[in-house]
């Protein structure tokens, strides 16, 4: 069997599969939203016992290990959550008639489509696998975000697939590089692919030749990441696709691109003679995140304003990676996991403020505390996180990536700081806006259930104030892996 | 006995800044009259004044608060106090350790404060040009008699006026530039916080030029009395100051006998005597200022203040 | 046969490969630039099919396979097709002018040599020749792409970047995956070509001018 | 001790729940405000049996994981703890009466408690990064609370401009702890404290941009003016009376604590800067029509006065002058009491005005001591003691602070000799003029005729309003008579920080106060005080049993033509226009325009001043306007074509490869 992998593996992977295929039969949307939160539940049951089972053995094509087993539990949590939203958000887009019952049927297993390419692309041992799992992840992301059907969807889906498909070409280049690469040291075949060989082999490949692998792999997985200037498509398709795609993409695919990077990343630490990989991220990190500070100045659409954000975050993140060492490597992985709760949170509360406003447009929404208690204050509570302020675990991630920083490269801090104060200006100049001030549109009240978007900020909250033992001393082992 | 003694000083003292400010008034107007070749009013027409106010009934405006009633014996009192600390013809009052020179100067502030909030409670115009006016002009003079005050404390490293007193008494001192600037800075103060020309008039009432008065405008009767007789108190508190701190000399030891305690009196009645003699002379020989120029005039004094504290601060080093 | 050989017939048909590239970006007309395309296509399964004759890899053949009739014949028929149904085959549509894309392709191609060459002293040569070209043609169709306003074109730029990863992977010895990446990357272009085709049957773009597609650009409501 | 401390700001967390759950019934007001007043007691009970304490510190599994939430209960945290609470109780009994009027209790309820307790936390926390939290944390809440009254436009700004000068305010002590801390992040104060940061200077600026932006340091004021009045009063009296102190203990605990021993210059940055605050804060305040604006400008100059104490306690600490120090910053911490007493006592009033007027301006108010006598008498207190004037306790404290600056001639350095003379001359003009300035607001407040019809309909405020603000009159009433008791107060403080304390006050005979040597200078504000009572009742008893006492009430004479509509009266800026003559035209570029219409026109002529904050003027606008402008230029970006962001990746890809290319 080539594949040996524990029935968790398995089960993570072949559930959405089934899922998928079952509901591109199903015609019903209710059963079928319904069985897609039993699916998406299911995945996650799977993911935790790899997270409390054994981790399963290491096959050539998956394997699970600290670095990915912290990934999918996240992903297939948040894919589990955002179903849920999706079964109450996806309702009401039928009846508003921007979507048909045949295209909630597309929709439904496109989803489970995507939730396995993630999981493929995470537990692949493989570097093409993983390549093909982030491409499947985002060719299915592309069909979702071009379903409305309008200018701007098909634009928007253009524009992603476009950019996404040199994407595509250049991190493929990148692998074949590393294959290159590893060929003389490991020999041909498929053992020259397969991660875990070629990190304990990576001392003896040829510097020069990685580092252009190098090269192509973070400007073709970095353009996933939405890395600016690669982050074109990321704004346009948050905003035109359906609000729970806008969550999956910010809270999950970002992560999963970023996955892709860090392995390489490992693979070049382990090799002497290769440039430092840090550089490169710590700029591409600073530019992202100031370049989108600036940019959330002049949105005017309210999902458009949250996906800058996604590409700040981003930024900030791939900075802390890149600055390495035990502490930033720490807030880098915590800051990831609280942007993705906090950021998908966000795009819930946002989901269910678009359907009540019947609006996406910032102008036209404000005084949300007065006419609607409970989803107004989650979204202060939400922009309060996503800025960084505490008692929220993004100012936890925040404020160990600015101190390290500090304390070690003092001058990269301050374009660091800088750039957060600008972002949490413009987020705090919209929030006025959208939460306060004189009421206008619609008052009627959202019949869509907030359970996700409170469990999301209690966690991020909670995660805040109290990070659990264990979470924490296998935060810090995936800390040491990545050097 | 000794206790008795002192005793004996302080209330003699208390009584006698009461007794003399009149009088001394008296003495300027005199002076000032006969310059001016007038006959003048006799010396003790202010102590008439005072008692045929004393006896008239208040005429109260309808609007006037309680704020308005008590205030004038709150700033006789304050007034009365900051005087009856500051050495007239002995030092070592009983009570001198109880406030020091900032203290003085902030008890005659609290007198100021009571004295524009009068003049704003009846809501005249007048009133309201009084106080802005006196405020204006006290925040300027405030400050430099501070300023002064850090001069004479630096030199004579402490701020009890008796403890200066006693050690300007003694030889060492010797000439300080700081303290010349001080004597001229203190000069101007005092003719700017006594309300005297050029920076008041307190005989006129010609509206537009009025500051004090305007103050007061609405009092009468017992009231007025008692703040004509704190400005008279006031201005003798700021002779003495002078007195007792450039002419030391005359002071009476605390420990020193019943005679030269007199001895020292009649030596501080002549100090009075000179200092208001030339007040009169200065304030005939001036004319009033603008009030927008007053800034300039009393300005001038905390720049010397500064400059007198800096001068100190520096030499210190060398 | 000698390793002198296979060596210079892998040169050759590399080297034809990025040749083939400059012609394309040099040329206005979309007839002929199909027809550079498809000769490109031809080349490619060539190069591979020596590949597979060279590693005894005959999994190759079938990439090879797939390049001559999917990439050679069928795009390129249907494209043809399309820009009858558009009527845009006498468009000129370079953002720059052809002699200074020819010296930026000169450039690039450069470009890549150096990296390649001097990066790769220790794999065996033919593998370098292989990836040097690779990229040539890479960084050539990326060109193309950004220096042309009109869709097909475009396409035809991705479809040539895309040569030159599936050479670069047939160059690579003994590489798994090879046929299944290239099947992907039909999948792809099959998606390009049906999007493009897509929008002009639908009348949602008025022509398949790329600006067009821009012309909701995001905020502008 | 401090587990009961923490217990207690638990307790207050926990009325959040109860606040938002009873927040829209009518006793939900009593409820929550009730249980703070009882929670925030009893911590001030604990603070001040802990003030003579040994330290009792605890640390618990939260907050950063390999470090724990560590809380540590010193005599400095204790007296800042007691000053918190003693202002968070009077407010809470305050607000029981005056949040009867709140139009929006749902909105205010919920983030008081969490306020308070945010506040007493930042006091008690022992490493960066609980210290951070709290400190975000009452930020957060506070800001909720300006939030609370959301509808009118300037709050929402008001609000924004808070938020983001805290957040700019917290990033700078991020960086301060970073370099405290070091690359191995030790993060609790105790390695701190241990670790000597190289980089001091650093520390020092940073520090002074996060406390100073938070307590209103002049040019990081901004925010203070806008946000203060736009709370609730019982809000803005805890954001101005007490938030702003624990800004200064922020300070304290890093500069005299954190950063080892402090280098002479330190001294110079931070009395520069607290000279000019505490001028430009007392100018500013003389300028505001708004009477709770005028209050938060006074509040500024209040804080300058604080920081002039600490730097002269810098100063003296660096040239181990211990005994000067230790005045010096009983100086400071003694007005940091003070200050909180009586700005939280004026806000009381200002609040209480408001209620029962609906007018913040001065102009359309006037002649309350009829209307609200009882408001009139503690508010004249408040005012006499903001002014430094004896015998009440601001001047205690100012007095101190003259005596340390006459200690400062023994400094050896040059660049203090030249500084301090000037600081001590701005001390004295600002005390001045903060006496023009708060009879400038209780003159046109309560004396004088009513400007406008809802002054002259406004009734007394209700007993529990005036119970809490009675409470703090007597208090400042007592600090000012027996200064001496509250100075020993501060002694352990004191000399856990400068390592040397006053000599103990309340032996001295009479209870006067002798900061150094009984030749040097004392103060007795109880033998001031009496003497004053004394001889002004004696006075009035002997003039009315022996003069005449009688009185007749009749029109104002008014020089003879009395005018009887109100509109005669000084109005408030008219009051400030000698003193806007003398420095406005300096400080604020004040113009004056009147427009005079022809003869024979009968439109009425207008005079307008025009008035600039310079620090918003050169600092902030011109940060404003560029981050604007690079937003606008960026935005472009957002509108290229797919082709364009194509070019865009390629750009990047050839670069890096000619990267590569040349480096290898």
């Amino acid at each position: 069997m080539i594949i040996s992998a524990s029935t968790g593996v398995i089960a993570i992977l072949l559930i959405p599969v089934a899922a998928a295929a079952l509901f591109a039969l199903l015609p019903g949307y209710r059963i079928s939203s319904r069985l897609n939160v039993l699916a998406s539940f299911l995945t996650f049951l799977a993911s935790l016992s790899l997270f409390f089972g054994d981790h399963g053995g290491r096959g050539p094509y998956l394997f699970v290990d600290d670095l990915n087993i912290a990934f999918i539990v996240l992903n297939t949590f948040v894919g589990f959550t955002t179903s849920v939203f999706s079964a109450s958000y996806i309702g009401h887009e039928l009846e508003t008639g921007r979507l048909t019952p045949a295209y909630l049927r597309f929709y439904h297993a496109m989803y489970q489509v995507m939730i396995g390419g993630m999981n493929l692309a995470l537990t692949a041992n493989n570097i093409g696998l993983m390549w093909v799992g982030i491409e499947l992840a985002t060719l299915t992301t592309v069909l979702m975000v071009g379903i409305y059907r309008t200018h701007e969807a098909l634009e928007a889906a253009w524009k992603y697939f476009i950019l996404g498909s040199v994407g595509i070409g250049l991190a493929l280049f990148g692998t074949i590089l590393v294959y290159m690469a590893a060929l003389p040291v490991v020999g041909e075949g498929l053992s020259g692919m397969v991660w875990t060989v070629l990190v304990t082999q990576a001392a003896q490949f040829d510097p020069a030749l990685i580092n252009v692998a190098f090269i192509f792999l973070l400007l073709g997985y970095g353009t996933k990441v939405g890395l600016a200037p690669l982050h074109a498509w990321l704004p346009d398709a948050h905003a035109e696709g359906p609000t729970p795609i806008s969550a999956v993409l910010s809270g999950l695919l970002l992560n999963v691109a970023l996955y892709a990077v860090l392995r390489f990343k490992i693979l070049l630490a382990a090799n002497p003679g290769a440039i430092a990989p840090g550089p490169l991220m710590v700029t591409l990190g600073l530019v992202s995140l100031l370049f989108a500070a600036f940019m959330l100045y002049r949105r005017r659409d309210i999902k458009r304003l949250f996906a800058y954000s996604s590409i700040e975050h981003m930024g900030i993140i791939t900075f802390a990676f890149g600055m390495g060492g035990p502490v930033a490597n720490f807030a880098g992985l915590l800051h990831m996991a609280m942007h993705s709760l906090t950021k998908s949170g966000i795009f819930f509360a946002v989901g269910h403020v678009a359907q009540i406003k019947g609006t996406q447009r910032i102008a036209d929404i404000s005084g949300l505390t007065q006419t609607h208690p409970w989803l107004g204050w989650s979204l202060v509570i939400g922009v309060v996180a996503i800025a960084g302020l505490p008692p929220f675990g993004v100012f936890m991630s925040e404020f160990l990536v600015v101190s390290s920083t500090f304390a070690r490269e003092p001058l990269l801090a301050i374009p660091l700081v800088l750039g957060i104060l600008l972002a949490l200006g413009a987020l705090f100049q919209h929030l006025n806006g959208l939460a306060f001030g004189e009421p206008t549109g619609s008052k009627a009240p959202s019949e869509a259930s907030y359970v996700p978007m409170v469990v999301h900020f209690g966690l991020v909250l909670i995660a805040g104030i109290y990070l659990p033992a264990t979470l924490v001393a296998w935060f810090r082992n995936v800390a040491e892996i990545l050097g | 006995m000794a206790l008795i003694l002192d005793l004996a000083v302080q209330g003699a003292q208390m009584l006698l800044v009461l007794l003399l400010a009149p009088l001394l008034t008296g003495l300027v107007r005199k002076v000032k009259a006969h310059l001016l070749r007038r006959q003048g009013p006799p010396l003790i027409q202010p102590y008439r004044d005072l008692i045929r106010l004393l006896r008239k009934e208040v005429v109260l405006a309808d609007n006037a608060s309680w704020l308005f009633r008590v205030i004038p014996y709150l700033a006789f009192a304050a007034t009365w106090v900051a005087a009856s600390l500051v050495p007239t013809f002995g030092t070592g009052l009983l009570f001198s350790w109880s406030a020091d020179l900032i203290a003085i100067i902030a008890l005659l502030g609290s007198a100021r404060f009571a004295l524009a909030l009068a003049g704003m409670d009846v809501g005249t115009a007048f009133g309201g040009i009084g106080s802005s006016r006196e405020v204006m002009i006290a925040s300027l003079a405030e400050p430099a008699m501070l300023l002064i005050v850090f001069t004479m404390a630096l030199v004579a490293r402490s701020t009890q006026l008796s403890a200066v007193a006693d050690l300007l008494a003694t030889s060492e001192v010797g000439l300080r530039v700081s303290l010349g600037l001080a004597l001229v800075g203190l000069i101007i103060v005092a003719i700017a916080e006594n309300g005297r020309i050029p920076v008041d008039n307190p005989a006129t009432h010609l509206e537009l030029t009025m500051v004090h008065e305007a103050m007061v405008l609405e009092y009468s009767g017992r009231h007025l009395a008692m703040l004509e007789l704190a400005a008279a108190v006031k201005l003798l508190l700021y002779l003495s100051l002078i007195g007792c701190i450039f002419a030391p000399w005359t002071l009476a030891e605390p420990d020193s006998s019943t005679a030269s305690h007199f001895a020292g009196f009649g030596l501080y009645l002549a100090k009075l005597a000179v200092l208001g003699f030339l007040l009169a002379v200065f304030e005939t020989a001036i004319a009033k200022m603008r009030v927008f120029r007053l800034p300039d005039f009393v300005g001038g004094a905390l720049m010397l203040g500064l400059l007198g504290t800096l001068l100190l601060f520096v030499s210190r080093s060398l | 046969m000698s390793h002198g050989l296979t060596f210079d017939v892998a040169h050759l048909l590399a080297g034809g490969l990025v040749l083939v590239s400059f012609l394309m970006i040099t040329q206005h007309r979309l007839y002929a630039l199909l027809n550079a395309f498809a000769l490109q296509a031809a080349l490619l399964s060539l190069s591979v099919a020596w590949q597979a004759y060279v590693q005894h890899a005959p999994h190759l053949y079938i990439t090879a396979f797939i390049a001559l009739v999917f990439k050679a014949i069928v795009v390129p028929v249907g494209l043809h097709r399309i820009i009858q149904r558009l009527g845009i085959h006498r468009e000129i549509e370079t953002v720059i002018g052809s002699g200074t894309t020819m010296l930026v392709g000169m450039g690039l191609v450069a470009l890549s040599m150096t990296v390649m060459l001097k990066v790769t002293p220790t794999a065996d040569p033919l593998a370098r020749e292989d990836l040097a070209f690779a990229l040539s043609v890479v960084l050539l169709g990326l060109l193309m792409m950004v220096s042309r306003r009109n869709a097909v074109s475009q396409v035809v730029g991705f479809m040539s970047l895309e040569n030159g990863l599936v050479l670069a992977a047939a160059g690579a010895r003994g590489m798994p995956l090879v046929v299944e990446i290239s099947v992907a990357f039909s999948v792809l272009i099959a998606f390009f070509v049906i999007g493009v085709f897509l929008f002009r049957i639908r009348e949602r773009f008025d022509t398949v001018d790329v600006q067009a597609l821009d012309r909701f650009r995001g905020e502008r409501r | 001790m401090v587990l009961a401390a923490l217990i207690l700001s638990a307790a207050l967390l926990a009325i959040v729940p109860i606040a938002i759950v009873t927040g829209r019934s009518s006793h939900g007001r009593i409820i929550v405000y009730g249980a703070s007043l009882i929670f925030s007691a009893a911590l001030m009970l604990i603070a001040l049996a802990s003030l003579f304490a040994p330290p009792s510190t605890i640390s618990l599994p939260l907050g950063l994981p390999w470090l724990g939430a560590h809380f540590r209960l010193d005599a400095l945290s204790a007296f800042f703890l007691a000053v918190v609470n003693l202002g968070g109780a009077a407010a809470s009994l305050y607000a029981i009466g005056f949040g009867a009027h709140e139009t929006a209790p749902i909105r205010v309820l919920p983030f008081y408690p969490a306020f308070l307790a945010g506040m007493g936390l930042v006091v008690l926390a022992d490493d960066a990064f609980s210290f951070l939290v709290s400190w975000e944390f009452m930020s957060l809440t506070s800001w909720a609370l300006v939030m609370a009254h959301h509808r009118v436009a300037d709050n929402a700004r008001a609000g924004y401009i808070y938020l983001i000068m805290a957040s700019a305010g917290t990033a700078a002590l991020i960086l301060t702890f970073g370099l405290l801390a070091g690359p191995d992040g030790g993060y609790s104060f105790a390695q701190m404290r241990a670790a000597h940061s190289e980089y001091a200077a650093a520390v020092l600026i940073l520090a002074l941009l996060g406390a100073g932006s938070k307590a209103g340091l002049v040019p990081l004021h901004v925010w203070l003016p806008l946000a203060h009045p736009a709370a609730p009063s019982h809000v803005s009296a805890l954001m101005s009376g007490v938030m702003t102190k624990v800004a200064v203990y922020g300070f304290v605990r890093i500069a005299f604590d954190l950063a080892g021993e402090p280098a002479w210059w330190w001294s110079v940055v931070v009395l520069a800067l607290a000279g000019i605050t505490a001028v430009m804060g007392v100018l500013y305040a003389l300028m505001q029509r708004d009477l709770k604006r005028l209050l938060a400008y006074s509040t500024v100059e209040n804080i300058g006065i604080v920081f002039i104490g600490l730097g002269l306690a810098l100063a003296f600490k660096a040239h181990g002058m211990a005994q000067a120090a230790a005045l010096a910053l009983t100086a400071g911490l003694l007005h940091v009491f003070n200050h909180s007493l009586f700005k939280s006592l004026l806000f009381f009033g200002a609040g209480a005005v408001l209620n029962s007027t609906g007018e913040r301006d001065m102009e359309r108010l006037g002649g309350l001591i009829h209307r609200m006598p009882q408001t009139a008498f503690v508010f004249l207190l408040g005012c006499t003691a903001i002014s430094a004037l004896p015998p009440l306790n601001g001047f205690v404290s100012e007095w101190l602070t003259f005596q340390a600056i006459l200690l400062s001639p023994q400094l050896p350095s040059w660049g203090l000799k030249l500084i301090v003379p000037a600081v001590g001359a701005l001390l004295a003009l600002s005390a001045a003029l903060a006496a023009a300035c708060f009879v400038r607001a209780f003159g046109v407040t309560f004396l004088g005729r009513a400007r406008a019809p809802a002054a002259g309909r406004a009734s007394e405020t209700d007993r529990v309003s005036l119970t809490a603000m009675g409470i703090l009159a007597a208090l400042c009433l007592v600090a000012g008579i027996v200064p001496g008791f509250f100075m020993d107060l501060l002694a352990p403080a004191v000399g856990s920080l400068v390592g040397q304390r006053l000599p103990a006050q309340t032996g001295a005979d009479w209870l006067s106060i002798v900061p150094i040597a009984e030749s040097r200078s004392s103060y007795n504000g109880l033998l001031v005080f009496l003497f004053m009572v004394i001889s002004g009742t004696l006075a009035a008893s002997v003039i009315h049993r022996l003069a005449s006492d009688k009185l007749r009430r009749a029109p104002p004479w008014d020089c003879g033509y009395p005018d009887a509509s109100p509109a005669t009266q000084y109005t408030a800026d008219s009051f400030a226009q000698p003193i806007r003559r003398v420095f406005g035209t300096v400080v604020f570029r004040a113009r004056e325009h009147v427009e005079m219409p022809p003869a024979g026109d009968t439109r009425p002529a207008r005079w307008r001043v025009e008035l600039h904050d310079l620090a918003w003027d050169v600092l902030y606008a011109p940060l404003a306007s560029g981050v604007s402008i690079a937003a606008d230029r960026l935005n472009h970006l957002q509108f290229l074509t797919i082709r364009q962001f194509l070019s865009l990746v390629f750009a990047a890809l050839v670069i890096l490869l000619l990267v590569l290319a040349l480096w290898l």
